[in-house]
Formats: structure tokens, C-alpha cells, sequence
């Protein structure tokens, strides 16, 4: 199973925190897994395609071509500010 | 030696703990970053952060070992509150001990701009005019690429 | 606020100083220099510290106001230990607020590193080998020329 | 009266940390000043031609050509090691 992670605007606008999913037939990478999730309604499609946006795998930022095996916890979230 | 934590933290306990490392330390820089009661015009009368509890820890372990390659550096304590805090409330120390006082400052500020960049913290406040996600800033962008290019 | 002064300092008491200054500052970055019992490859047992009264403060508050000038800042503090010390001792305190960090980071390391080289301070080192007055190092005085070039 | 200051290494080697002197026939400067100073003796001629060799007026950093009226406070001292 994936575990998915919203965190501050999106957690909100999504209306989730967390969720788990196993990986979508056919969903190979994050990119797709975006794209799967878009499909969900135009909350979905406006915030995973907000400005800045962030994915992590394992708690590690990565890219939208990143791999997906099916057992990872992903993370969306908007550009950070601490400090 | 990194924390995130909701209580508050005392700046001279954490910079004895950095001087108690030994005789060949020439020098510690602190930095302590601390809510303000304005921001974008606004007063501001409350703050709320939230953070990716995990991966924030992972991030500014990573953080703290690239300043160590980068300079010759004796200790590093960082502290991040999370939670709700007020204006003037304490929300950021990072304190760097070092022989070399260059070593130090160049550290300190380095390890900042890369946790005001990547470190998953994110602040909700609260104004007179209701609540709201804060912005990320181009500036911090700028100041963390500006590493890069030494 | 500039001391020069035979007794020891507080961190603490400096910086709640700095911090009561109102909930406009963001940023407080502090500076020690502590005496090292190491220098040019000998132990050094203590250390004496002998400065030119009167323009030891005036050269100071010439370099805080140059700091002034370039950036924002809410207040500075120095103060700068004369006489006898002993390794690990406090030697030197910079404080700085400010509004934002990058100008806090800024103005304490431009402080340090023309006090290093403009403030008249001479140190004679008690080692094993006998006294000698400390050299000035070069190294300084590149630190403090980095400042011209923005 | 100029008042004399000699600080640090200076002082030590010439054992004298502080004095008083009319400014001298001819002397207009802080250069010429240093010039008569040095006909004192060898130790003199040494110590005011040492390496970083600083001279202030007035408790201000100046250049050798600066102008002396006689009733200023010139100190010389080694280059500085604080902080």
C-alpha cells in the first residue's frame, strides 16, 4: 500500500491528511500517481498543480519521473516556511 | 544535536552546552529567530506551525552534515518549535561552535537559509483580517541559491 | 551599547536586552570569541589584553555606525574584555537585531571582522615557552577587505 | 604640548608607554615627527619603522603627511589583535 501525505494548503483543500491506496494499475511513477489523483475533482487537479509544489517519497524530495513500487509513503506539499 | 518541540528553549543553556566542548573552541555563533507582529502589512496575532514530523528531522540532519563538510566546525545544536506561538515568542535557535570565527558565521546563516528552503515547516497566522497560509519568499530562495556559487 | 570592561559577561542578560527592544525583531544573532589555549602550534596558558582607552570605544562606535548605515538594524551591543584571561574564558560579545536575519548575519560579521582589525586591542600570550605579543594575521585582514567589494 | 602614546610591542621596546614633548623646530607633520623620534637611538629608528607600524591622532588612524599644530595626542602601536 502507498501511504499518501497532505500537509498545511493542501491537507486543507483536500479536505486529508492521510490516506493509504494501493498503487493505481497502471501508475509507475509520481508523476502518474499526480495525474491519478487529479482525476479525483478540480480541488485535486487545482492543488496538486499549485505553485511550488513538493513531493517526497520516503521523506525525500524527488522529481515527477520518480518510480513508485507500491509500498512507498508520498507526501504533497506547498513551498516550506519555517525558520 | 537537532529538536523540534512545542515548550520554549533557553539560549544560554544551549550556547554552556556548545562552550562546554573545550578550550580549542574560538568561537560560537547563535542565531534565534523570533515571531514578529507584522507581516505583509498586517498585524499578526497568533502563528501556527506545522511541520512533517520525520522528515523535518532528516532534513536538517542533512543540512548540519553538508555545513560540516564545508567547514571546520566543533558542535551544531539546532531547535525548531512547532505548535501555536505569539509575537516575540522564540521559534528558531541554531547555534554553531567552531575554532574559526568565518567557520562559524558562514555555517550559521547557511544552515538558516537552507532550513528556511527546505526543512517542511509551514506557518498559518492569524491577522486582523482572519487566518492564512504564509507565503514563501523569493529572498529565502535567493539567499540559499547564493551558496551554490562558491 | 559598547563596553570594554575587565569583568565577565552574560550571553543571556545581552540578548534578553537585545529581545526587549519589541516584537518588530525577527532576528537576533550573537557572536563569542573565547580564548583558545592553542595558538601557532603552542599551548597558551593565559592570555593579557591591553587596549588604547578612548578610541578603543570610539573606533567601535565608528564600526557600529558604518554597520548602521548598510543595513537595517534594530540595535547592537559590544563588549570587549581587557586584562588578564585564562583559555576558555569570554574575550568578546557582538549582538545584533534586526528586522530580518540576512541583515542581523550581515552586520555581526562585518562588526567582528573590523573590530579584528581597526579596534586597538593588543594580546601577549603567556605559553609555555615564555611571553609574546600575538601577531596580527592576515587572514583578518582579508575577512574585513571582503566588505569593499559590494 | 604633543602628548606621546606608544602601545603594545612599541611600548615594551621602547620603554616608554607615555610622554610629553613641545613639537620640535622644523616639525610639521606626523611623518617628520616620527623622523625626529628616530634620531633617539637605534632601538628607536627600529621600533618606528616596524612592519603595519600605526600612527593616530587625535585617537583616529592617520597617514604619515598629516599636519601637526603641537598640542595634538599622537600614539603609535603595532597592528591590532583583538576580538
Amino acid at each position: 500500500m502507498l501511504k499518501l501525505l497532505f500537509f498545511a494548503r493542501l491537507r486543507e483543500d483536500l479536505n486529508c491528511h492521510e490516506e493509504t491506496l494501493p498503487l493505481p494499475d497502471g501508475i509507475a511513477t509520481v508523476g502518474e500517481l499526480r495525474d491519478h489523483l487529479c482525476q479525483r475533482g478540480d480541488n485535486w487537479q487545482k492543488a496538486l498543480h499549485s505553485t511550488g509544489l513538493f513531493v517526497a517519497v520516503e521523506q525525500q524530495v524527488v522529481d515527477w519521473e520518480t518510480p513508485l513500487s507500491g509500498s512507498e509513503e508520498v507526501a504533497f506539499f506547498p513551498p516550506v516556511t519555517g525558520g | 544535536m537537532i529538536l523540534v518541540q512545542e515548550q520554549d528553549f533557553d539560549l544560554q543553556h544551549e550556547y554552556e552546552t556548545l562552550r562546554q566542548d573545550g578550550p580549542g573552541i574560538g568561537a560560537i555563533v547563535t542565531f534565534v529567530g523570533l515571531m514578529r507582529d507584522f507581516n505583509d502589512g498586517d498585524n499578526v496575532k497568533s502563528l501556527f506551525l506545522e511541520h512533517y514530523a520525520g522528515m523535518t528531522e532528516k532534513v536538517l540532519a542533512n543540512i548540519v552534515n553538508q555545513a560540516k563538510e564545508r567547514w571546520q566546525l566543533q558542535a551544531v545544536r539546532i531547535i525548531h518549535r512547532v505548535g501555536e506561538l505569539h509575537p516575540s515568542d522564540q521559534i528558531v535557535f541554531v547555534g554553531v561552535s567552531s575554532a574559526h570565527r568565518g567557520d562559524a558565521f558562514a555555517a550559521c546563516e547557511f544552515i538558516m537559509d537552507f532550513l528556511k528552503t527546505r526543512a517542511p515547516f509551514w506557518k498559518r497566522e492569524q491577522t486582523d483580517q482572519g487566518s492564512r497560509w504564509v507565503d514563501a519568499r523569493s529572498s529565502d530562495t535567493d539567499a540559499a541559491q547564493r551558496w551554490n556559487k562558491n
